[in-house]
């Protein structure tokens, strides 16, 4: 093998301390050298062609540059030696800048370094191999997991740049929590009004199939190639044929068996219903745990009425498979809820507040309904218990949310805001009515968002008390609110009529789930994990997954919108070329060796490793070895070092690669 | 208690099993592996105090067919090698019938004689006497007469010296290895295809019975025992050289009990140690 | 042949006048539980009845591990260097006849095409003396392979206990002779008979017949009934007297220098005859067997007139998977 | 059944009727308390604002004891040793530098895993059947408030006992006794032990804002399985009655002499005639109603 | 080997995401550092195998060490976790051999502790001198080759 070494002088800054025509004397008498010299600046044009050039006239086959650190111009080097014929992964990098020259002063033991580590870079591409990038297709459409206001933003940002969108929502109706909230903060427009339209753009728009009631089944493949199945639970209405004229809401017998979820509780629901006026697409489900012809065989009453013989109560399950190129996460949120969970269940409840059985102590959500002009109460604000009118309501924060002895470490983001604004509705609506809020701290870091909670206090009179509520209990038809205000440093008492908790925001249950068929880390609350918290905060560690939303962690409408809107543009990017590129450093199984203990697929983080059969002509088993998918390897090499056998080896950094390297010390 | 004996006739019988993997004595009374096929060879089988083989390492050896099932005499020691072949994707539960004896301990060397001095020392400190994982139980365990933990007491002189001190020691306990791999052999927890040390593409460990090479070798066969081994000491008796090895394993053992309080072979569902991870692992020596 | 009388005292004081620069004694000693022979011993076993060493002393002739020559590159100049050979003589005392009877033996195979210098120049500088053995158990062959209690096969100068206090000394070959006239040379002859134990040899077989045998039976059940069961390690072949295969590597100290190695290496191996293509003639457990059997009782007898075993029994007492080679021949024979 | 018992100085002390009570209920559910000898301070609150170290060292004597004299399980009736013990066991049990420590100061190694109780557990261990077939007396008409303060329940993780917010153990063996337990607010609240001493005024205060409480929701007597709340609650009213006048009197007994006068042990043996706020007024009330029945 | 002042041989096998761009930033600040470690680059801690140490100290290093990212940073999510399990085993494991602490070392530094790796990397090379060479494992080497030295 003839081996070419280029020592950069870089200027000054390698010159200076490394005596670099002395490296490239020593190294060209080395075995396997067939050329060195010594440039003044490598990286440069001249400084190329000297390589190219030598390349030509001594025809080298690999090429080791001593310059600055791979990571600044490891590209440069590879593509000059790409265009003059030799592979670019026959080009090691011998650092000799940031860990040479720049940490050195003494010329003599700087320039004997140097010259080790070039001999190691030299020992390492004797075993190099030449390399071709792998490249994989992309399929050109993308999934969407998730209808809340994320989901819908993705689904529309991506179907409107022309790409095929499935979108898919385990709730019979598209608009998640946002369709509930009654105004939103700060501006006070009304949730429904904006998010309807939208709504409704997803349903007609030709570039988008949307899949609700329908839960993501299985998720198989990689970047740009995943296949994945959907399931379409069993509506017993045929969404084709059904008008959503709601005569068979309006005719259902059964009135009250259910809870109604749009309303969180306060409301119940007939057993085929929609699941608020405005949902998209207005088509009802048939909720089997409570329907009596389910539970009798007898009624069908829906049947009859049904001009459309819509109703189908033998439909089954199906299911969807989809070829997707990109997959976006927007799975959402929900509110903790403070009564007692179960031994080992990650929170503990809140017995100081009643573990929920008090009444009239509600959460965020149900106070959005009582408040929403779509609500139970059509806005007024009556309590739960006697649907009187209370005059007296405190707000509580970070119930669940910075507690980490009943809840979580984490702030819950919104909370500062929708009380604010809670306190401010109830205010508007109950003139008379006195509104208290415990608060630790305010954080309201927004646009206008400080302003709005400045108003509620100062215009709307809102009484905010820093400081925890310690107990809540009923005493004779009042709620007494014990609690500390630790500016004014005393106790309180408040006898009031309601009591409003805002709730930590926790992951969809589903969550984890979700990201396990992804194959995508979470924490240990269950919200996803992004790659990089700075740099690529809507990337997951799989490639071609995305996260939008409060999936994520918690946020807000404004920032789940952008957040959704940037992963829908990194799809797009995938989108935007018809292969993709990828670094050939993947692991490689040699199957006549691997005994199949498959401690490697333990260790991948990319499930990379998949398992296969191998069989003799007549079609028994010999045994079952590791396989590597490429498309989805990224490189880490730890499946290699964990290997017993050492029957997988990383491309580009294979074992005899880096004994090489070792040994070259021996002589230092 | 059913008769080991009429179990594998049962066995063989309804061809349920293909073969069981057992023991038996010869002629001179010595005990033996033994690879029963037919009802007839059922009457050759037996279990004692002599039965000290780990009968395990041949459900790796002797191929068994995909859809096949096999018969083998366990003890509670041999039968966590076998949960731990399950963990490690060698076989499957359905294709084993794992005959479990009650054990009341084993001889060091299938010759001794069965009297306190010569109990093998994994006896001192077993756990389980009973199997753990089954389809019958065979035999009783009678209580016996403890052997002293020589090995501990080895093991806690080693730990006191100075590192030098333990290097000089290993050094004079290695020197003596001639590379038989009887210690590999016999291992139940050895059924690669290629060992390492047969790995000269490029050459993984330095083969020849010298200094180095024989360093080499031990320390990185402890070290792939790590988190896995079943301590079933057979490496050490199959030593004819008499090196200590199961200080080492028993070492690595003690590191998984005590970082990670984890036994390997305990559990076919059980995630192994080596493969998965905790956040929270401890990491004090990391700067 | 002659016979002198010696008492152990003048055996002690052998050991201790040898100049130490000149001689090394290698001895049975206890080494733990077991025996072993070791060098320069101080408190070496002189007793017929011990039972033989875990290991045979053929370390001492045919090492495990044997440098050839070693090699050094300056620049792109590569240097052969010889390895250095001690000259020093060796002392076997009290061998076991099944012991020193392999060095005949192996003298066949390191003398046949090609001259092994190094094994030859250990054994010229040898002295062994024999003792002869009282020990027997099931393992034992050593008759059925033409061996005996007093076979002096292998021995400079032999050993008899004649009472516990003195041995009947027997000059076996003129190396033993020289020998005892330089370091024993005031002995008195023996004239009388000396009376030995008669071994029993539990599974005696005929070698000549086991020989037609196997060489009829290549394809037979009972290699795959031994089979099934050997695990594949050598320890069978690493503390057998006779066997001598070995494998020759490189190893290298740095990356410009390194030497040519002789390593032992065992035909129970399943790479041992594993070819570059990834082929391997002997691809089960069943066929090395084989392998070892034929070898021992039919090849070796075919091509140098005598069995490659000294019915020492080592294989058997040690093989972890409770292996009886002399069961297995003594079936052989009866069939 | 046979149980160790760590009976600590309050129960040699101001709790003594908590003692004798406890010893004489046992006897008729015959369980047979075996006391640790030689048994020694627990160190409660005092030694854990002294040092942590001491902290756990003091109960670990104890528990220490407990392994050598056989003990597999220990109960503690005072509600503050029983706490301590439990912590320190914790302690040993997860940090091994302290067990270090301690075994150190111990001069000993052992396993502390003796199991600790407190009475109401105890009383769990016996069964509420066990007490049932035994009651003597009808108390149905006795209303009953039970008060478990701090000690029995916090920190749960560590205490690993009922419920931190709303226990329910004492009200089951309450109504297993046969009389009835009332519901209501301030069963946890803090009655203020630690300041017993030095702000008696806010001992008072929260003392009786929990028998306020307590009457309001129509309680004829307290329940409690506490020294330091029996004292602040019994001992205290007798001030809180001047200090608050028109305070309206509440009898508060240990759960112990609530079940041992059910299972008809004569009150005198139980120590109910020793109690700052004389109980029998009320206790008689409730059972001569009975009687008529 | 001339007695005069002993410089140590230290073999430092680095991840490429966190602590070899560490000592990038070490380099790009000037931090000064003692010339004795080398440096080899490999993508993850975990894909650093035992056999790496052993084979250094085969080819005379006097002290190794191992650096890698933060846990929770690792480019590739986990492989640190896996490293450290497997760490946790092997330094025991020498250590119960004789191989101290003294000669293998271990340090997470990210691509932003440029001043953590300098002080780390001199830490170990300071260590290692103190210990002097590392003549045991040199003799077992030589062992084979003494021969050849002269």
């Amino acid at each position: 093998m003839k081996i070419g070494v280029f020592v950069c002088y870089c200027g000054e800054n390698i010159g200076r301390t490394v005596d670099c025509a002395a490296v490239a004397k020593e190294l060209s008498a080395y075995p396997g050298v067939a050329h060195a010299e010594a440039y003044k600046y490598m990286c440069s044009d001249p400084g190329q062609n000297l390589i190219k050039q030598a390349i030509k006239e001594k025809n080298l086959d690999a090429v080791v540059v001593g310059s600055c650190s791979p990571h600044m111009h490891e590209k440069t080097f590879r593509k000059a030696c790409a265009s003059a014929g030799v592979n670019p992964y026959m080009v090691e990098i011998a650092n000799l800048r940031e860990h040479c020259s720049w940490i050195h002063d003494d010329i003599p033991s700087a320039t004997a370094k140097a010259i080790d580590l070039v001999r190691i870079a030299v020992e390492k591409v004797k075993y190099n191999e030449p390399l071709q990038t792998i490249q994989v297709p992309v399929t050109k459409r993308a999934l969407v997991i998730g209808g809340g206001i994320a989901g819908i933003q993705s689904a529309l940002d991506i179907a409107n740049a022309g790409f095929p969108v499935v979108l898919v929502e385990k709730e019979p109706s598209i608009g998640g929590h946002m369709s509930q909230l009654s105004e939103t903060f700060p501006t006070l427009d009304c949730s429904q009004c904006i998010l309807t339209p939208r709504m409704v753009e997803v349903y007609q728009h030709s570039n988008i199939t949307l899949l609700t009631y329908s839960e993501v089944e299985k998720v198989e493949g990689f970047i740009g190639n995943f296949k994945v199945t959907v399931r379409k639970k069993a509506r017993s209405v045929k969404d084709e044929v059904c008008t959503g004229c709601g005569l068979c809401v309006q005719n259902c017998p059964i009135k009250k068996k259910a809870q109604s979820e749009f309303d969180e509780s306060l409301t119940t629901r007939p057993a085929i219903y929609v699941p608020f006026p405005q949902a998209v697409p207005n088509i009802p489900v048939i909720d089997r745990s409570v329907c009596t012809y389910y539970k009798t065989g007898k009624c069908q009453m829906c049947k009859k009425v049904c001009g459309r013989e819509a109703i189908d109560f033998d439909q089954q399950d199906t299911f969807l498979t989809f070829d997707i190129g990109a997959i976006i996460a927007a799975t959402g949120y929900k509110l903790y809820k403070i009564d007692k969970k179960p031994e080992g269940h990650i929170y503990k409840g809140y017995g100081e507040y009643g573990y929920g059985e008090l009444k009239d102590v509600i959460d965020g959500l149900q106070f959005e309904r009582i408040a929403s002009a779509s609500g139970p109460t059509s806005g007024e604000i009556l309590r739960p218990s006697d649907k009187k009118e209370p005059k007296k309501v405190v707000f509580v924060q970070c119930v669940g949310s910075r507690d980490e002895s009943k809840g979580f470490s984490y702030c819950s983001k919104i909370c500062c805001m929708y009380t604010a604004k809670h306190a401010m509705l109830y205010k508007h609506k109950v003139h008379d009515g006195e509104a208290y809020v415990f608060y630790m701290d305010i954080r309201s870091n927004g646009k206008g968002y400080d302003e709005f909670v400045r108003r509620a206090i100062e215009e709307d009179g809102v009484k905010y008390i820093r400081g925890r509520v310690s107990k809540i209990y009923e005493e004779n038809g009042k709620y007494i609110v014990k609690g500390e205000d630790t500016i004014a440093g005393v106790r309180m008492e408040i006898d009031a009529d309601m009591v409003v908790l805002a709730t930590a925001m926790i992951p969809q249950p589903e969550n984890s789930k979700v990201a396990q068929l992804l194959g995508i880390p979470y924490d240990k609350h269950g919200f996803m994990q992004e790659v990089h918290p700075k740099l690529r905060p809507v990337e997951t560690s799989t490639g071609g997954i995305f996260l939008a939303g409060a999936c994520h962690s918690p946020r807000d409408i404004p920032e789940s919108v952008s957040m959704a809107s940037a992963a829908a543009a990194k799809a797009m990017v995938l989108f935007g070329s018809d292969i993709l590129e990828r670094e050939p450093v993947v692991a490689k199984v040699e199957a006549s060796t691997c005994a199949g203990c498959f401690y490697c697929q333990k260790v991948c983080a990319y499930s990379a490793i998949e398992r296969k059969e191998i069989r003799d002509r007549q079609g028994n088993l010999i045994k079952v070895v590791a396989y590597v998918n490429a498309g989805l390897c990224q490189g880490c090499g730890t499946c290699n070092a964990t290997c017993p056998s050492k029957s997988v080896e990383l491309i580009g950094f294979r074992d005899e690669q880096i004994f090489a390297e070792i040994q070259s010390l021996s002589g230092f | 208690m059913p008769d080991l004996i009429e179990i594998a006739k049962g066995l063989l019988e309804s061809k349920e099993v293909s073969f069981i993997i057992g023991y038996t004595k010869d002629r001179f009374g010595r005990v033996k592996p033994y690879i029963a096929k037919s009802v007839e060879d059922a009457n050759n089988l037996m279990f004692d105090h002599h039965s000290i083989h780990n009968l395990a390492v041949y459900l790796t050896r002797l191929k068994i067919p995909e859809n096949g099932k096999v018969g083998i005499v366990a003890k509670s020691c041999d039968i966590k090698a076998i949960i731990a072949l399950i963990q490690e994707n060698q076989i499957k539960r359905e294709q084993v019938y794992i005959i479990g004896m009650n054990c009341s301990g084993v001889v060091t060397h299938s010759t001794d004689e069965w009297k306190k001095e010569n109990i093998q020392i994994k006896c001192k400190y077993c756990a389980d006497k009973s199997p753990m994982l089954y389809d019958a139980v065979a035999g009783t365990a009678e209580p016996f007469e403890q052997p002293d933990d020589t090995q501990a007491v080895l093991m806690q002189k080693l730990e006191a010296m100075s590192s030098a001190e333990r290097w000089d020691f290993w050094a004079k306990e290695f020197e003596k290895c001639i590379k038989c791999y009887a210690c590999r052999q016999v291992c139940p927890m050895c059924y690669c295809e290629q060992c390492i040390a047969e790995k000269n593409q490029p050459q993984w460990i330095t083969t020849s019975p010298t200094p180095a090479g024989n360093f080499s070798w031990n320390i990185i066969k402890a070290f792939h025992m790590a988190g896995r081994c079943v301590g079933c000491h057979e490496c050490e008796r199959a030593c004819p050289m008499g090196i200590p090895l199961t200080l080492l394993t028993r070492k690595m053992g003690m590191v998984a009990g005590k970082e990670f309080n984890y036994r390997h072979g305990m559990a076919i569902d059980q995630p192994t140690l080596v493969g998965s991870y905790n956040f929270n692992d401890n990491e004090d020596f990391i700067k | 042949m002659k016979e002198f009388i010696i008492n152990t005292d003048e055996i002690a004081n052998l050991i201790s006048s040898l100049p130490a620069d000149k001689w090394d004694i290698l001895a049975p000693a206890k080494d733990g539980k077991s025996f072993d022979y070791i060098l320069s011993s101080d408190k070496p076993i002189i007793n017929s009845e011990a039972p033989p060493s875990k290991i045979s002393f053929k370390e001492y002739f045919f090492p495990k591990s044997e440098t050839l020559f070693y090699y050094k590159r300056e620049a792109n100049e590569i240097s052969l260097t010889e390895p250095k050979f001690a000259e020093k003589k060796l002392l076997v005392l009290a061998a076991k006849p099944c012991d020193a009877a392999s060095l005949p033996i192996l003298s066949k195979v390191f003398n046949w095409d090609y001259k092994d210098e190094f094994f030859n120049k250990r054994v010229n500088n040898s002295v062994i003396i024999g003792l002869s053995c009282a020990y027997s158990d099931e393992s034992c062959f050593c008759t059925s392979v033409g061996l005996d209690r007093n076979n002096t096969k292998g021995s400079d100068i032999f050993l008899t206990p004649f009472n516990d206090k003195q041995y009947v000394l027997s000059v076996v070959s003129d190396k033993g002779d020289s020998f005892v006239k330089e370091f024993l040379p005031n002995l008195t002859e023996f004239t009388g008979t000396k009376e030995t134990k008669e071994f029993i040899d539990n599974k005696p077989f005929d070698y000549k017949k086991t020989k037609d045998w196997i060489a009829a039976n290549f394809e037979n059940k009972i290699w795959a009934e031994t089979g099934e069961v050997c695990i594949g390690c050598a320890q069978c072949a690493f503390v057998c007297p006779t066997c001598h295969c070995f494998d020759i590597v490189d190893e290298n100290c740095d990356l410009n220098c390194g030497r040519r190695i002789k390593n032992w290496d065992a035909c129970q191996f399943g790479v041992f005859t594993k070819h570059a293509s990834g082929h391997n003639p002997r691809n089960s457990q069943e066929k090395r067997y084989r392998q070892r059997v034929s070898h021992k009782f039919d090849y070796y007898y075919e091509k140098f007139g005598e069995v490659l075993c000294t019915g020492c029994g080592r294989c058997t007492r040690g093989c972890p998977a409770g292996i009886d080679i002399g069961e297995i021949v003594f079936s052989i024979s009866n069939q | 059944m046979e149980i160790g018992y760590y009976p600590g100085c309050s129960l040699e002390g101001t709790a003594k009727e908590f003692d004798k009570s406890l010893k004489e209920v046992l006897k008729v559910l015959d369980v047979n308390l075996k006391e640790i000898e030689d048994w020694s301070c627990c160190g409660a609150s005092s030694a854990h604002s002294a040092g942590n170290t001491l902290a756990v060292a003091l109960p670990a004597r104890n528990l220490k004891l407990a392994d050598d004299q056989g003990l597999k399980e220990i109960v503690a009736p005072c509600a503050a040793c029983f706490n301590r013990l439990v912590t320190a066991k914790h302690e040993l049990k997860f940090d091994e530098s302290m067990r270090i420590k301690v075994e150190k100061l111990l001069e000993e190694k052992t396993s502390f895993n003796a199991d600790i109780y407190n009475i109401l557990q105890l009383f769990q261990k016996i069964g509420m059947e066990k007490i049932k077939e035994n009651v003597k007396i009808n108390l149905k008409n006795l209303k009953v408030a039970c008060y478990y303060g701090c000690l029995l329940v916090r920190p749960n993780d560590i205490i690993q006992f009922d419920d931190t917010e709303n226990p329910l153990s004492m009200e089951e063996i309450v109504m297993a006794s046969g009389a009835q337990p009332v519901n209501w607010n301030f069963k946890t609240e803090c009655c203020g032990a630690s300041l017993s001493i030095v702000h008696t005024g806010i001992v008072e205060k929260l003392s009786k804002q929990i028998m306020d409480n307590a009457i309001l929701h129509k309680a004829d007597i307290i329940a409690v399985a506490c020294p330091m709340c029996h004292s602040n609650l019994d001992m205290r009213q007798l001030n809180i009655k001047k200090d608050y006048p028109g305070h309206k009197e509440i009898p508060v007994v240990y759960i112990s002499e609530l079940v041992g006068l059910a299972l008809g042990i004569d009150p005198a043996k139980l120590g109910l005639n020793s109690h700052f706020i004389d109980p029998m007024k009320v206790l008689n009330s409730a059972i001569t109603e009975e009687a008529a029945i | 080997m001339a007695e005069e002042k002993f410089e140590p041989k230290v073999v430092a096998f680095v991840c490429n995401w966190c602590t070899y761009t560490g000592a990038d930033l070490a380099g790009t600040s000037r931090l000064k550092q003692e010339p004795n470690a080398r440096l080899i680059r490999v993508p993850c801690t975990g894909r650093i195998d035992p056999v790496f140490v052993i084979k250094a100290f085969e080819s005379g290093a006097d002290g190794v060490l191992i650096s890698g990212c933060h846990p929770g940073d690792c480019h590739y999510n986990t492989g640190n976790f896996h490293a450290r399990r497997r760490w946790t085993f092997f330094k025991e494991l020498l250590n119960f051999v004789g191989i101290d602490s003294t000669r293998l070392h271990f340090s997470w530094v990210s691509a932003s502790e440029g001043k953590k790796w300098v002080d780390v990397v001199n830490g170990v090379i300071d260590t290692v001198r103190e210990q002097g060479p590392f003549l045991k494992y040199k003799e077992i080497k030589e062992h084979d080759f003494q021969e050849i030295e002269n």
